[in-house]
């Protein structure tokens, strides 16, 4: 993962989920956008930035492209990303909500044939606190200092910013992974990222009903990170439900708990992995004090 | 989205499925030109489970009886639903009977082919019975082969359960599903295969990228309440629980969290929606401020519904146009108020006030101004409430969804 | 094999590319039930180039000009093919006319895009003109709007038309095409796009496992002479030349080879054809020995054929039938060559006498036993030869093939 | 390219294009042979050969596998292959002829990306005279020596090592890379593993009319390749047509010359960079003669 503030930035799209505020936000904090791909609006300006119709057109102009930050529709989604690769970008987030499942299990066939990390879809991106914006994160409820942020949800994870910085806690970096069932990167691949990253001194995990991401990150903190982790889950008061886009009862048949997605199991794997969890998120700047001495 | 039985056979049918014939009956009349042979089998086509032993199955082996069992299944609801439509089937002699099914798995993110030698499996205790292959890479027929090896099939049989499971994975990526099923899928003495029931469920967010699919979702949406429609159709834009609280987010985790706040505090949460996406009943493209207008109009219309919790942090597209929004509601409400006598019973004073309280929690830089706009409106002391910590906001909803608490 | 016109476009507007509406006329009474608006365009639907200057296609006012135009096209043969089918077209007011394409590009191994922005584009100079994108891993619509823009397309135009070549890039592969080409693909003057003609050519490896085009090849195969046929589907089982030595052989290469050799050693080679896979005109599956039966049936009905020369060489499936095929033939020249009365005239012998001679060169040990049981039939002199050595094998049959100059 | 006799070989398929003649073949010539793959028929026994129903069963009973012969109807050539991908077999040969060719670019784009080998289809395969037969090529042409071949037909190879043969001319490795107008590996990638070849001496290159592969090859041996070449292309005499895959005129638009295609514009190809060229098999044994000195 580079997450230098020299490393170029595209953004392909520009649909509801970004906007003009998000990308000021972006360049105020310092992060080097260089362009954005609009297809029809090639020449044009948006924001600040030179548009073109193609990625390509982006890289002769600019060079190698680090990073891009793809908002088009959510149908549109998987082919802007097969551009980029096509365009040997190495580091793709998907801000857009709502892209058909398939398409990411397309996607995620070539991104991990071509060892490119996707980020996202439903991810509001990644925060170095006053160093690199890459996303829609708010920047006003961060904060530098030294706890790591690792969420599944959006707006609840800059809310767990906004916690830690009204109780003085500042933040190394805060990713979310997006909240759809399929995304790209991991909490395991996160966790480790946070482990070996220097300014961190401790975790937060933010998780959500649906799928087993926070039961394997559960294990994975048991078995290998050092650093003290705290998680929040929401939605334990919810009714269970393919609302939250568990696979329910087919989900048992392939070796899974019966719970399998619910916030219940999700605590239970926790506990086992004795992983202090907060009850809501103003909690976990309490909980955090007790595991490190900041401040 | 799921299908009805006649649909997926339909499906089934045209990419090559085996079926049995059977024809769609819209009344029982359309009996008498019946185009296959008796003795046959007359299903109801409802979206709940365990219709026939609702009754929804009967057999018949002349024209009379088929239109006297027909009459009796058009009106025989089952969950609640009544069918429109029935399907006529012939009977088939099944030797064995097998589970088959592609569903996409997100905790692998990858599709996964399940198989069974037994039909109608009992969940529970499915897990020893059931066996499934991973689609790791692009699907080639080899996969399905691998099933039904892993199934202890062998020879031509082997062939032709893969061969149907080839196909029913083409359905699956052809039309954006997140499950098909075949159960059971019958085995005649001489090996021959026939689908004799079926499952599809489609993805709601591919829905509108499928022109059939979306005239399908279409349908639906007008003939059933927004009740039904979430049954029929799945519901991912929100939770729909029976508390007096409704709250709207922007993200699944932070209505979540505020669902979790409520009901901590001793509150109950009602629906609770998530503005963040195109709600499944949009037809057409949606603003945020759409969804935001929608999902007022919802709470409204909910009887249950006393507060209505509005959480929003950091930014949410069109925020000045989402405030007017908020305003103009408020403001409707209040006239209405206004207009109203007041009496002295409190409970009927709800009964006739036909506004809901609105706390408003809006946090960070891009809300300032919103939060400044809102606190100027003249409105009732209850009829809006705007805060900056979420706390606060959960606790004064949970206060206003207790009139009659408070006023003791 | 290529679609006619009327074909086509039923393709394109199925997948989605715009086409005007058209109506099929079997018939010039057809004509009266017409269901699009006048002015309209008659088009006779036959596989030749150039059918407009032939008089192929025909502008209609009225429905009696309409009739009698379509009367003259219905009689009108164009290079030699009457149409059985004349499109009627409602005409477009194009303001510019672009060339789109999608081929299958055997030098790299990859489908291409082609886009020009001219349309009827003289292929001599086309170079410079012409634009290309290879497709090299799977295909995603920015392929098509990398040859768009290419073309000096820009804004809601590019889009457009890139939408169009996505369209053309799914049929190309749903269909297991060589190419598909839209040549005119009329932009208008607000800026819509419309594919006034089409071109549609199937890859004939792929015909039998379309139901569709295997039905289609089936009709073309049952109404025209093998000629034609080889127009209509293309003729990748062997050459078609003019000579009197008709060459049999296992694998292109090899039928090639003897080819030349033939020509070189002053030979004239006539029908040439490949036995190593299924011919176009098969319908059902075909063994080795079904091929070489109709072969050598293709030859001995071919009037200017006078020997046949068969170049086995290594193995081959069924060696054992192979032989006995090829034994049945000669003795059964055999038998009608006796029973013939010979005359003194040379030249009105070949007239009466219906075999034609025939060498066979067989090499490598697969082939021991078949050189010796053919050695061993009992034949006319110049009826059956058996060699193992190729060039002596060719010697032979052209030296036969010169009857009446060897007699002088 | 793995070509020891030790290397473990699968046969997927048995149509056509194999016969019992061709597996005894390949066993007395001492081709380590261990199963045969034919779905339907796990269990029984065929040419003397172990069949299974999947390739991983075999590799689940042999171990790695190293190449895969693919005898299957042309319509399941792409899937036999993908599976054999799948599997990580690493060389495959496809015999079978009548592949349709957007199944080749399918498989080509995957045998691409995993590094896979492929050769064919509709090839006979490779033989090492006296050491290992992987296909169909017929033995008895065929003796050892120093005389590498590499072609695109399947007969007319065997023409020319009968040739060789005859002529006292022994052969040190004979590959045919399929007559098909799309086929995997190329005439380069052969004549570089020729070049390279301890035992190979000299080369013959035999190819027939359609594609630009041997116009390719042409400009390769007169860049890179040291060893004497030798040529002969089959089809001067026929008349230029689709019949024999020619992309025609379509071809010249992407920056090719109209005769793209033809056996002449083969011939002018090979002249340009003085490969000598036999008039027919017979004389190729006469232009080694001139090039190099055996016997």
């Amino acid at each position: 993962m580079n997450l230098t503030p020299e490393s170029k930035v595209l953004i392909q799209g520009f649909c509801e989920f970004i906007s003009g505020t998000h990308v000021a936000q972006m360049q105020a904090y310092g992060t080097n956008l260089v362009a954005g791909v609009n297809p029809g609006c090639g020449g044009q300006e948006l924001h600040g930035l030179p548009v073109f119709d193609l990625v390509e057109e982006v890289i002769e102009q600019f060079g190698v492209i680090d990073t891009t930050i793809i908002c088009v529709d959510p149908y549109d989604v998987l082919d802007a990303a097969l551009e980029a690769i096509a365009s040997h970008i190495s580091q793709i987030i998907i801000i857009t909500a709502g892209v058909p499942p398939l398409d990411m299990v397309q996607l995620l066939r070539k991104a991990e044939a071509c060892e490119t990390l996707v980020i996202g879809p439903n991810s509001p991106g990644i925060i170095v606190p006053g160093k690199i914006l890459l996303g829609t994160q708010p920047s006003e409820f961060y904060t530098p200092g030294v706890v790591g942020i690792v969420s599944r949800s959006s707006t609840l994870t800059y809310e767990v910013a906004y916690e830690l910085t009204k109780a003085g806690l500042g933040q190394s970096i805060s990713v979310s992974i997006g909240s759809d069932a399929i995304v790209g990167s991991s909490f395991l691949q996160w966790l480790q990222i946070l482990d070996e990253d220097e300014t961190t001194e401790a975790i937060v995990l933010v998780g959500q009903p649906g799928g087993g991401s926070e039961e394997a990150a559960a294990r994975y903190i048991a078995e290998a990170i050092d650093k003290p982790v705290i998680a929040y889950i929401a939605g334990r008061q919810a009714p269970p439900g393919k609302s939250w886009r568990q696979t329910g009862t087919l989900a048992t048949v392939i070796g899974r708990d019966p719970n399998f997605g619910t916030a219940q199991s999700k605590l239970a794997a926790l506990k086992e992995a004795e992983v202090p969890v907060a009850e809501r998120p103003s909690q976990i700047p309490e909980l955090l004090r007790k595991e490190i001495k900041i401040n | 989205m799921d299908l009805l039985e006649y649909q997926v056979k339909e499906w089934f049918g045209k990419i090559g499925i085996p079926v049995l014939p059977s024809q769609r009956i819209d009344h029982p009349t359309d009996l008498k030109r019946l185009k296959i042979r008796f003795p046959i089998v007359l299903k109801s086509q409802v979206h709940g489970a365990e219709r026939a032993k609702a009754g929804g199955v009967r057999f018949a082996e002349t024209t009379i009886d088929a239109i006297a069992a027909a009459q009796n299944i058009f009106s025989l609801p089952i969950w609640g639903e009544l069918p429109e439509v029935v399907l006529a089937e012939s009977q088939y002699d099944a030797n064995q009977e097998f589970y088959l099914a592609v569903v996409l798995d997100t905790a692998v993110c990858r599709p996964v082919l399940l198989g069974c030698k037994e039909a109608d499996i009992d969940w529970e205790s499915a897990g020893e019975k059931m066996h499934h292959v991973v689609v790791e890479q692009e699907f080639s027929p080899f996969y399905a082969r691998r099933l039904a090896l892993k199934m202890g099939l062998q020879g031509a049989l082997m062939q032709s359960v893969s061969g149907v499971l080839e196909k029913m994975y083409h359905l699956f990526v052809q039309k954006d599903l997140d499950l098909v099923e075949i159960n059971p899928l019958a085995v005649s003495a001489n090996g021959q295969v026939m689908a004799l029931n079926g499952k599809v469920r489609i993805n709601e967010r591919a829905i509108k990228r499928h022109p059939d699919l979306a005239e399908m979702a279409a349908k639906i949406i007008s003939r059933h309440t927004s009740t039904e429609i979430n049954g029929i159709l799945g519901d991912w834009d929100g939770v729909k629980m029976h508390g007096k609280i409704g709250i709207l987010g922007n993200g699944t985790g932070s209505v979540m969290a505020t669902l979790d706040l409520v009901a901590n505090a001793g509150g109950n949460p009602g629906v609770c929606l998530n503005l963040r996406h195109a709600f499944l009943t949009d037809t057409t493209p949606t603003t945020f401020r759409d969804r935001l207008e929608t999902g007022l109009k919802i709470l409204e219309a909910d009887k249950s519904i006393q507060v209505i919790l509005i959480n929003f942090l950091g930014s949410i597209p069109q925020t000045e146009e989402v405030v007017e929004v908020i305003a103009r509601v408020v403001q409707q409400n209040n006239s209405e108020l206004e207009s109203q006598v007041v009496r002295s019973n409190g409970s009927k004073i709800r009964q006739v006030q036909n506004f809901t309280p609105i706390v408003v929690r809006l946090a960070g830089s891009e809300f300032d101004a919103a939060r400044k706009s809102l606190a100027t409106l003249k409105t009732h002391s209850d009829a809006l409430l705007v805060v900056e910590n979420l706390d606060e906001a959960v606790a004064a909803a949970v206060r206003l969804a207790k009139p009659t608490a408070n006023k003791k």
